[in-house]
Parts: structure tokens; sequence; C-alpha cells
């Protein structure tokens, strides 16, 4: 038969479940535990949070295993279990100024209070294959107690003021006052353009990395103006605190855990405000997890659509609307639905459209 | 110039424009009311915002053509895109006189009877034919634009009206279908001014509209603005930095500089006899 | 599944049943359907009240706001409070504006002055009003009945509203001259009964 | 004590806040007959473009007495509609049928059944492209402008432009029409065959864009009119002389299809319920 | 001591100690399960530092429970899905709102745990401190600050 429905749909369907499970099993010598994904593929688990919306490593570990791997299926698994939970609690600010960092560098300057700090980074690795990782058993160890042996307790913590506000007290960049104006939330209200500056970083903070990373690419490439410097780059952990529902006038708040984010402030070209003073612009990215790319795409791309032009980046609709990993993969997906109906509408068209030409032809012969 | 303006004053002017003011920028403390600027300035110091029309007031009578000179960012722009709805403006009154058969200030009614305004009362050349022509549709399609708008749901209908129009501004039928991106800047220009002019409306907009053509295809197109104004008896703003383009086209004259109107009158007087020291100046740098 | 216990108010289910009552009667205005069976859960609440709070369950929550003008407020208020997290706002800037009192004419003529009327890009942001009637009835007989056509009338229908003071309508007429901008009604009465007018009604009294 | 964890989904899937919302949004959009009304747009355990708007729109109408009936292309047995059947099915106490007579509750993508719409029975369309202006203009800020102003030349010029260079309409599917004298809508990609039954209906047809985030509705009884030209009308799809093969209807959607073995290009109806009562009228008689 | 504080350790420390501190409550007084551990959403609100105004980034998955000893009530929310801690942590939340006596017990160890909690922490800092980079410049900058 050709393009028509296939019937007997749901016998169909069932077979492909189990036929998909088979497939993910089937040269497996046994399965994968999600906590080894959890703990081994830790920049997966970061981006499938990212993308999802939704800090939960053990749940993007599973859904990784559910998806074979899929980046955005699991990032959708996530978005989708979102829907069904009641959300009773907004945290207190968060303030990744404050993180307990482990990776910290800035490129403005050379040397900044706190030092430059590479932390766990695939920076300075030869993108070289190494078989070694074919076989690792018992190396792992064996690896793990070498390093603790290397480690000097009594060395000092670093500790990380904020490039930015070594800039700030020299009156390089601007020094707003905080601002507790409740920021708009688009999971919970349909954006409508021009989006408030909360709106967009909350969807840039869930965009899609490579999405996100191409589009940033083009800007700095020429397609844009934002070619900026990393004023700071940090990885670490920031504490979550949510209101104490219970609590009295002196009460405070509780403690519920931790985030791994990426912040990154870009510093780019400068402006003169309203009172005059020339200043540099600033550009902030930050992510769930550790991914260094997007969140320096994101401040590229926050940078970008608060300066006017006609170039894409600019374009606030056009960024915002594309970088969604989950409403971009569906719709994109979704040509693989039968459209026989839409089909068979053109086709009528065709035909009618020929049936003109040929008796114009027709005519003019 | 057969007409002059006490043959005017015995109607109504078609259109009637007071006290607009237009800024572009937030403004700030220093920039609240355009008189609060220096005279010879019309960007605030403070917060680089721009007054750019102060408290103009003119008024359009049937068939006639008024032109505004000055230099750039006199405002002359701004005023004419303010008239058309294409900024907004701070505050000011245009009244036309024939609406819906009474008058009406047209920065006071909907947003839909300003559409209605666009497409019925007002047509609008603009400098850059970009602006004024959507170049993916054919220049026929343009046109049919206007005439749908006003309500022509027949492609008979459309075509036999659109041909009459490109007739009119000198294109070839045979063209009609095609798209005006091809078109050479001067013949831009010409479907340009007849898209403006397909439901007849009694007043045209045009800015700058040949700034930028070549001498010869400049005349061609002024020679064009004023047999239209013969054969459709429509009343202009042709808005100009050139006073030789004045000269040719307009009955009377303003002169704008920082955004307000320094001088008007009849064009030959203004030419021949600037009272105002910047007109004198606009004028010997002509000769 | 939640088990429904029948005698009380069930936040799943009868805001369901509710609510596609509200939905026939929006879709087809003059059109009375009963809630009778669930605002009898409400008994907690004086006869009328009911339906509107009835309704107020089904539509309001946190993220819109509403206004109640009735004798009864104060409890109201806590009462949706604790439903719905929801808070009262003022006339000005209510989505959903429940009236169980009898307004005279200046009443109504500022209130409707004030009520959101939504624009033309975002003709949504405009308040419902609810509002109760004495008796609702579709008895042609009737005098001061209207006739309404419009979007979801298949012609003219005919309706019956006793305690609907005529400054109500005359108020909507100004309000919804400019089409889409308008606000929509829905009438109740103590016996459960609804019936919807949205703006695209177009109400006509019949000639006595 | 061992402490586990609640695993139960609500009722219909949404969570009751998301619903109201959806309702709001819905009885708005009843109101402003075929007005796009915004709504925040959950995401659904099926993929966005795979019919989120109409499920979400069904969830947020179903209840216990509901019948729900979902077709895709014209069919029941459709993988996608099995698929969304199964899943409301599995969320809710909610009865699937696939007769149409039955059902309180039509979910559609692509189709209006052939059987015309009862007034107590709601069709809910999915839609993927909610934005008929988006043909010409790419920017929401600026279609929603032109609805505002009711500006719609562009709309007319596109099809103005197909005249003059097919001397036809060309638009298949998704035949943007003209709703209660004020919005353009796009009726979701329904053959043009199926526009008619918008028009002056008995039954409530609700729109739902799930990835676009708009709810639209037309009610029973309200004029939609497919655009078109005084000199150039708006045409359905012409099946000329064919017939269903299997029920040997003359006058309904069909599918075109080949013959696996021969080759041959046979029609069969689209309506697949439509086409087994026809089926099962025929053996009877 | 401060609830922040408290739920840190609470959080952050060796589960058995919640564990101990838990079954001597249920040793002692009846405890109310008000709300079954579930698990929900808390919308994460972070700081831009470029405006300083806060934006909503993404959500954090977390298990809650809810107790009563006497009608006092305890709560109990943690990152993850962790039903027995999330519950543990209500219990021993209530205690401290019901002021139990055997608090007062507690805080030794709650303190000791607080410094297991920072010695762990420091550890991972430790080894992150070690891919500092070295510039020459370093001392004179210092000097200069």
């Amino acid at each position: 038969m050709g393009y028509v429905a296939v019937t007997g749909g749901r016998t169909a369907i069932e077979n492909a479940n189990k036929l998909v499970h088979s497939y993910r099993l089937k040269d497996a010598e046994r399965a994968i535990e999600v906590k080894e994904i959890e703990s081994q593929m830790r920049l997966l688990v970061d981006r499938v949070m990212g993308e999802g919306g939704l800090y939960a490593p053990e749940y993007a570990a599973l859904a990784l295993k559910q998806t074979e791997g899929d980046v955005h299926e699991a990032a959708f698994l996530l978005r989708a279990y979102r829907s069904t939970l009641p959300r009773n609690h907004y945290s207190m600010i968060t303030d990744p100024g404050e993180m307990r960092g482990i990776r910290r560098i800035s490129s403005s300057f050379k040397d900044i209070p706190g030092g430059q700090v590479l932390g766990p980074t695939y920076d300075y690795t030869h993108r070289l294959l190494n078989f070694d990782l074919r076989n690792e058993s018992g190396a792992v160890e064996q690896f793990l107690e070498d390093f603790a042996l290397e480690l000097d307790t009594e060395m000092d913590t670093p500790s990380f003021p904020k490039v930015m506000d070594l800039l700030r007290e020299q009156g390089l960049v601007a020094n707003r006052k905080i601002d507790e104006v409740e920021p708009f939330d688009i999971t919970r209200e349909k954006l409508a353009f021009p989006a408030p500056r909360s709106a967009r970083l909350q969807l840039l903070s869930r965009g899609e990395t490579g999405a996100m990373t191409a589009l940033a690419y083009s800007s700095m490439r020429g397609y844009g103006a934002v070619h900026p410097t990393i004023g700071e780059l940090r990885v670490g952990y920031s504490e979550v605190h949510i209101p104490y529902p219970f609590a009295d006038e002196e009460e405070d708040s509780i403690y519920i855990g931790e985030l791994k984010l990426t912040e990154v402030e870009t510093v780019n070209s400068f402006t003169q405000n309203n009172q005059g003073d020339v200043e540099f612009m600033l550009g902030y990215g930050l992510t769930f997890g550790q991914n260094e790319v997007k969140a320096i795409a994101m401040a590229i791309l926050e940078r970008s659509l608060e300066t006017q032009g006609q170039s894409p980046t600019q374009d606030e609709e056009f960024v915002l609307l594309h970088i969604d990993s989950v409403e971009a993969q569906g719709f994109v997906s979704h040509l693989k639905l039968p459209h026989y109906i839409t089909f068979q509408s053109m086709l009528d068209r065709i035909r009618q459209a020929q049936k003109e030409s040929k008796v114009e032809t027709g005519s003019k012969g | 110039m057969v007409v002059t303006s006490a043959t005017y004053m015995e109607e109504q002017p078609m259109l009637s424009v007071r006290n607009l003011n237009k800024r572009y920028g937030q403004g700030c403390k220093h920039c609240e009311t355009p008189e609060m600027l220096p005279v010879n300035s019309n960007r605030c110091s403070h917060c680089g915002s721009v007054w750019a029309c102060i408290d103009v007031g003119m008024d359009l009578y049937k068939g006639e053509i008024i032109g505004i000179v000055g230099e750039s960012g006199s405002g002359k722009s701004s005023l004419v895109k303010s008239l058309y709805f294409d900024e907004e403006i701070a505050s000011g009154t245009a009244t036309i006189s024939d609406y819906k058969g009474g008058e009406a200030d047209i920065f006071s009614v909907s947003a839909q009877q300003k559409r209605y305004i666009r497409n019925y009362l007002m047509g609008m050349v603009y400098q850059n034919p970009w602006m004024g022509l959507k170049m993916s549709f054919s220049s026929g399609g343009n046109i049919a634009e206007k005439l749908i708008a006003a309500g022509t749901y027949h492609v008979g209908n459309i075509r036999d009206r659109a041909s009459e129009l490109l007739n009119h501004v000198e294109i070839p039928i045979s063209r009609m279908d095609e798209l005006p991106e091809n078109f050479s800047g001067g013949m831009q220009q010409r479907v340009q001014i007849s898209k403006a002019l397909a439901n007849n409306p009694p007043v045209l907009l045009l800015d700058e509209v040949t700034t930028g053509l070549d001498l010869s295809v400049q005349a061609r197109v002024l020679d064009l603005i004023r047999k239209i104004q013969r054969e459709f008896g429509v009343g202009m703003i042709v808005v100009s930095h050139d006073l030789g383009v004045i000269r040719m086209l307009a009955d009377r004259t303003m002169v704008m500089r920082y955004g307000r109107v320094v001088e008007q009158g009849l064009t030959d007087q203004i030419l021949e006899d600037p009272g105002h020291a910047y007109t004198q100046q606009l004028v010997h740098s002509l000769l | 599944m939640i088990k429904a216990d029948y005698n009380v108010f069930d936040t799943t289910h009868d805001t369901q049943y509710i609510y596609r009552k509200l939905l026939d009667c929006m879709a087809r205005p003059g059109k009375i359907q009963s809630i009778q069976s669930v605002t009898r859960k409400l008994n907690d609440f004086p006869d009328g009240l009911s339906t509107l709070l009835a309704i107020a369950l089904t539509l309001v929550d946190r993220e819109v706001s509403y206004h109640l003008i009735s004798d009864q407020s104060n409890r109201v208020h806590n009462y949706l409070k604790w439903k719905t997290f929801s808070e009262q706002a003022s006339i000005e800037n209510t989505d959903y504006l429940f009236i169980n009192q009898n307004l005279g004419e200046d009443k109504i003529y500022q209130l409707m002055s004030l009520v959101k009327k939504g624009t033309l890009e975002d003709p949504h942001q405009s308040a419902t009003i609810i509002l109760h009637v004495d008796e609702l009835s579709i008895d042609q007989n009737k005098r001061q009945a209207f006739h309404l056509s419009g979007p979801g009338i298949n012609g003219v229908t005919t309706c019956y509203v006793k305690g609907l003071p005529i400054a109500w309508i005359k108020q909507r007429q100004i309000i919804n001259s400019e089409y889409p901008i308008g606000v929509d009604f829905i009438l109740t009465t103590t016996a459960g009964e609804i019936m919807a007018i949205p703006r695209t009604t177009v109400i006509e009294r019949k000639e006595e | 004590m061992s402490i586990q964890l609640e695993r139960e989904y609500n009722y219909a899937f949404l969570d009751e806040g998301s619903k109201k919302e959806i309702r709001r949004s819905t009885l708005k959009a009843v109101a402003i007959p075929g007005y796009q009304v915004p709504f925040a747009s959950r995401e659904m355990p099926i993929g966005r473009g795979w019919g989120t708007g109409g499920l979400q729109l069904t969830l947020s109408l179903i209840g216990d007495e509901d019948s729900l009936k979902v077709i895709d292309q014209g069919h029941d047995d459709s993988v996608n509609a099995v698929s969304i059947k199964r899943l409301v099915e599995s969320c809710s106490n909610v009865t699937t049928t696939d007769d149409s007579e039955h059902a309180t509750v039509i979910q559609t993508r692509h189709r209006v059944p052939e059987i015309p719409l009862r007034d107590d029975q709601i069709l809910v369309l999915q839609v993927p492209l909610p934005e008929p202006l988006r043909r010409t203009e790419a920017k929401e800020k600026v279609t929603k402008r032109l609805h505002a102003e009711m500006d719609y030349s562009s709309i007319w010029l596109r099809l103005y432009e197909d005249i003059v260079k097919w001397k036809k309409i060309t638009i298949g599917a998704d035949y943007p029409s003209m709703v209660h004298h004020r919005y353009i809508i796009n009726p979701s990609p329904i053959p043009r065959y199926d526009v008619p039954k918008l028009h002056q209906a008995e039954g409530l047809y609700l729109f739902g864009a799930g990835r676009e985030k708009k709810i639209y509705a037309i009610p029973p009884y309200t004029d939609v009119e497919p655009l078109e030209f005084l000199d150039y009308s708006f045409e359905v799809e012409n099946f000329e002389h064919f017939t269903c093969h299997l029920c040997g209807c003359t006058d309904s959607f069909l599918d075109e299809i080949y013959d696996a073995k021969t080759g041959e290009k046979i029609y069969q109806c689209s309506d697949t319920g439509y086409c087994n009562t026809r089926q099962r009228e025929r053996e009877a008689l | 001591m401060k609830k922040a504080r408290l739920t840190k350790i609470l959080v952050e420390g060796n589960p058995a100690l919640l564990t101990s501190l838990a079954i001597q409550v249920e040793a002692t007084v009846s405890v109310q399960v008000e709300k079954q551990p579930a698990p929900g959403l808390v919308m994460v609100k972070a700081k831009d530092s470029i405006s300083m105004n806060p934006f909503y980034m993404g959500e954090a998955l977390v298990t809650e429970c809810t107790v009563s000893i006497d009608g006092v009530f305890g709560m109990g929310v943690i990152m993850g899905e962790e039903a027995e801690r999330a519950y543990q942590i209500a219990v021993v939340d209530a205690a401290f709102n019901c002021k139990l006596p055997m608090i007062e017990d507690w805080i030794p160890d709650l303190l000791q745990e607080e410094i297991n909690i920072q010695n762990r922490q420091q550890e991972e800092l430790i080894s992150a401190n070690r891919t500092k980079v070295h510039f020459d410049t370093m001392e004179d900058y210092n000097d200069k600050s």
C-alpha cells in the first residue's frame, strides 16, 4: 500500500515499544546502572538538566538510560515530568557570586584575586583517543588513592571575589542596585514581545546548547556585533534556600541542597549611559551543571539581544523562539506524522494548476 | 504659480496641523518640554533625546503643494512620517476636513480608523522604496494591496485599476507582474507613487523622493509629480533638502530648522526675498 | 484516582462539570444551564452566593484576580483565599467581577467605566462579569424579554431575565461598541442556573 | 518506618491549576470567535507538534461522563491517534470510542468528520501553526498588530499573487478563513473540503496549538468564510468521478492509494468511522 | 539554632546521624504524618549580576514531607528523590518546633557534623586549588593591593 494511514495502530505501537526496548538491551552484557551514568557521564547529565530545565541528576541519568543517550529525548522526559509535579516553593535568591567554586578563570586579566583556577576542564587535554580507557578495571581505585595522597590538606582553599566587582569599583561598569522585581515566568505565562530581560534569561538558561552555540558563533563571526572578552567564568556549587512556610517573624529560610552551576560574565564594547558616563557593556550567562560553552553562548546572545540591528542574533523573536530543545525537536520530528490529507490537498492544487497551464500554453500555441 | 494664498483663505484647509511635537528618546528632567531646550538646538545635552518637531503648525489646501525644506535633522521627515503614523507624536493635532462627512483629528482616532486614513485619505512616498513597497510581491500586487485594503475583492477589477495607475506613472503594463526589486530606482519611485495614489487619496506625502536618483531620472520623477498633481488634483506635502526640487514643485514653502518652522510663505517670495537669516543662507548656498 | 465524597465540593470533578456547563453557555448565548447539583454542596453559603462561589472555584486561582460585590464578602474572601490562594483586586484590575447585589444605575455606570475592557491587540485581557439575577427563563410570553443574536445563536433567540436593570445592557452596549474590545457576562440565579452573554451577542429589547 | 514516594498522576494528567488556565483561555476564545488567546501551554508526554495543544484542550474538557474519539487523518487507528487515546485512558476514567455518534469530545488532526457535529459534541483540532499571517510575516509582534487593526491585505495579496502566477489559489490544506467578519484564522491543516463544515455549524470547534501556545474557537452558528475573490472563488478538492472502493461513497473526502501488487491507483474514504458505517449499511441492504 | 544552619547540617551531613535523631523522636513521642513524602518542584530564583534583578533559571526536583507532633508542624524539603530523609528532616524539624527536651543533647553532635561537612567540602576545594595558575606578577599585584 502507498501512503495510507496504518490500521491496527494499537498493536503496532505496542510492538514498536517492545522492539525499541530490545534494541536498547540486545547487545548488552548487563544493563548499565543509572548510578554509573550519573557519576561517569557527568557533563551529559549536566546538559540534560540544563536543557530540561530541571535540576535532578538522578532523573537525568535515568532519562539518558531510557533514551539510549539521546540528549533531546532525555531533556524532553525531564520537561514532561515537570508538568505533573506541583510547584509549592520559590527559592530565595541564589547568588552564584557566593558559590563554592571549583573552577574560575578570567580572560580579561592575567592575574586576579583568587587566581586563575583551571579546575576540572578538558580545555588543555589533547584531543587524542585514550585507548587505556578501554580497560580501566583496577586502575580506577589506584588512581583515586594516588590522587588523594597528593592532596596537601594544609593548602589554602580558594576564595573567588568577582572580577566584575574590580571593574565596578573603578566605575568601569554600571553599579546597579539590587532590585527585587518579580521575574517573568515563561513556564506560567506565554511570552510576549518585547520580552522582559528576566524572561530572556530564563529561556536562554534552558536553551539548547548546540543551537545557542551556533547562533553565538554567528554573532562573533560577523552576523552581529558581539565579540566579548570573558570577564569571568566560574563553576561551582551554590546553596538553595527556600522560605520556611511555618516561620514566625524572626525565622529564616531552610536549606534544601546545592546546585552545580556555570556562570559567565562577559565584557563587551563600551557605551555612554544616561548620566553621560562611559561604561563597559556586560553579558550574562548561567546554566545548571558544568556547561561552559552554553553559558558563554548565553552571555553573547543576551548581550546581542540588548543591541539594535539587523543580524539574526539581534532579533529577539528569532533567537528566543528557536533555541528551545523540546519545541524545535518536537516540531521538526512531527514531520514524521502522517500528512496524507494535506498532501492530498496539495495534489489537487498541483493537478489544477497543471490543467490551467495546459489551457494557457494550448491557447497560445 | 496660479493660486495665491488669498484664494485659499476662502475655503477650509484639507489638513490642518497644530502644535505638533515629536520626540525621539526617553527624555529626562532637562527636556520634558521642547521649550526647555535652547533655540539653536533640539538635542538635549543631558540625555541625548531629540525634539524632532517643535510646535509645528501648517494648513494644506485642496490641490496645493506645500514644500518643506531644511537640512538633514531639521525635523521635516519626522513631520510627514508622524502624519502617516509611522512615528508616534508627543502631542499635537492634525485635523482632516473630509473625514467620513465630518472632520477629525487623525491622532485621536482608533487604530482601525488610522488604518482607514492611511488607505483612503493619505498616500505616502518614501525616500527608500523598500519602505513603501513589498519587494517580494509584484508591482501590480503592491497596488493590489491598497485596493484590497479598500475593499476591492475582484481580481479583474484590481488588475484594470492597477494597469490604469501604472499607465499614469509611465510603467509598461507588461511589467505589472514583475517584482519591483528588479526595477531601477526611478521606476521603483514611480511604482511607489502609483501605489500611494491607488485609492485616490486627497493628500499625498512625499519624503525626499528624488534624493539619490540620477539628475535625468530626478527630472522625470518631478515632471510626473507635477502631472499627477494636475490630473488628480491631490494636495501634496513635499519634503526635500533640495531647494531646486522645492522651487519646481511647491506653491508654498515652509523652512524648518532644529525642529521648528522658521519661515513660511509663497515659494517665490521665500526664494526671492527670504526673511529669516537661515533661509537666506540656504538660498544663497543654492545660487 | 480520588474518591468522590458526594457532599463535598470536589475540586477536580465538580469544577470540570461546571466548566463544561459554562463552556456550553458561552458557546450558546441565551441557553440556560443548571449547576444546582454542585452548588448544593456549598450550602454553608447563603442562596445565590453559592452559585457565584462555584463559578469562582472553577475559574479563579492565584494567577488571576477577582473582585466581589456582596453583603457577605469577607467570608467569601477567606474561603477563596484558603481554597484557591487568590486575592481580591480592585475593580479596575480584576479579571473576574462577581456581583451579588442589586445596584443602582449610578453604581452600574461607575463599575462599567472602571472594568478592564481589553485592547485591540489583547481583547482577552478584559473582565468577565458574573452577575446574580432573580430569574432566568426562556418563556417567550414574559414581558421585558430580550432578543439575542450573534455567534452561537441560530438566528434569534429570546430570553427573559428578571432583576437585570436595563443600565447593565446600556453600559454593555457602550463598552462593546468597538469589538473585539468588550466584556463578557455570566448571569446566575439562586436556583443554580447560569446563562452567558459574551461580547458578540447583540441584545434587542422585545417590543411590548 | 519505611517511606515511599507517592507516584500517582492527577486526574487527566494536568494539575488543576493548569486546567484552570486552559479553561479560562478557552472561555475567552469562545467569547471572541477566531481570536488567538495566548496561554502558558505545559509540556506534555508527547512531542511538541504532535498534538500537545489539542491534548491539553481535551484533558481540560473531559470528565467521567465523557466518551472520547481521537482521529488522525480521519483514522481512529492511526498510530498517533492511538497513542493519544492510550495516554488519556491511562490518566482518567474516560472511555474511548471509534463511533462518532457516541463521542462527546472528538480530538482530531487534519480532518473534520464527515457526519456533522451535533450540538452536544465538541471537536478539538490539533493546530501546528495557528497564525494565518505567518505566511507573509515572520514576527509575532507584527502579526498581533495586524490582527488588532484588522489589516489583512498582505494575506489577500498572497492569494492575488497566486492567481497571477498559477491562475489558481494554490493553498492546499489549512485554508485561511474569516470568522465572524473579524478575525482570519488557520482552520488547522484540514482539507479545503472540510472548511464549509465550520460555517454556521451546530457543534463547538476548539483549536489548540501547544507549541505556539494559542487557543482559539469557532462557536456554533458562526460565519466562517474561506477567503475568495469575487472572480476567483474558493474551491474544494476535486475527486472528479472517483468513488470509495470500500463503501462506494461518492461524496466524501478520499485518500488516494496505490495497490501494493498492481500499482493501480484506488480511492477510499479518509474518514474510516464513516466508511465502516456505510459498509455495514450496504451489507445490511 | 537557626533553621538555615540546622537544615544544612541535616541535608549535607551523614544520613546515619539524621536517622538516629529521627528514631529518638519516634521513640519518645507520637509523630503524625501530615503530608506523605512527595516529589515537587522548587523554582530557583537566581541573581543576574548585570541588571541585579532576579530571574527564574529553572526548577529543582525536591522531595517534601510534613509531619506533626502534638499538633506542631515540622517540614522536610530536600533536593532529589529522598523520601526517607525528607520525612526524617520533617521529624527533626518538628522536634525543634516543639522544643522537645532531647534537642539540647543533639547540639554537640550537630556542631561536630557541621565541621565534618566543612572538612569534606574543603577537600574538593583543595584539589581545585591545585589547578591554580601561578604568574610571576602575582606577588607584585598583591603588594600593590
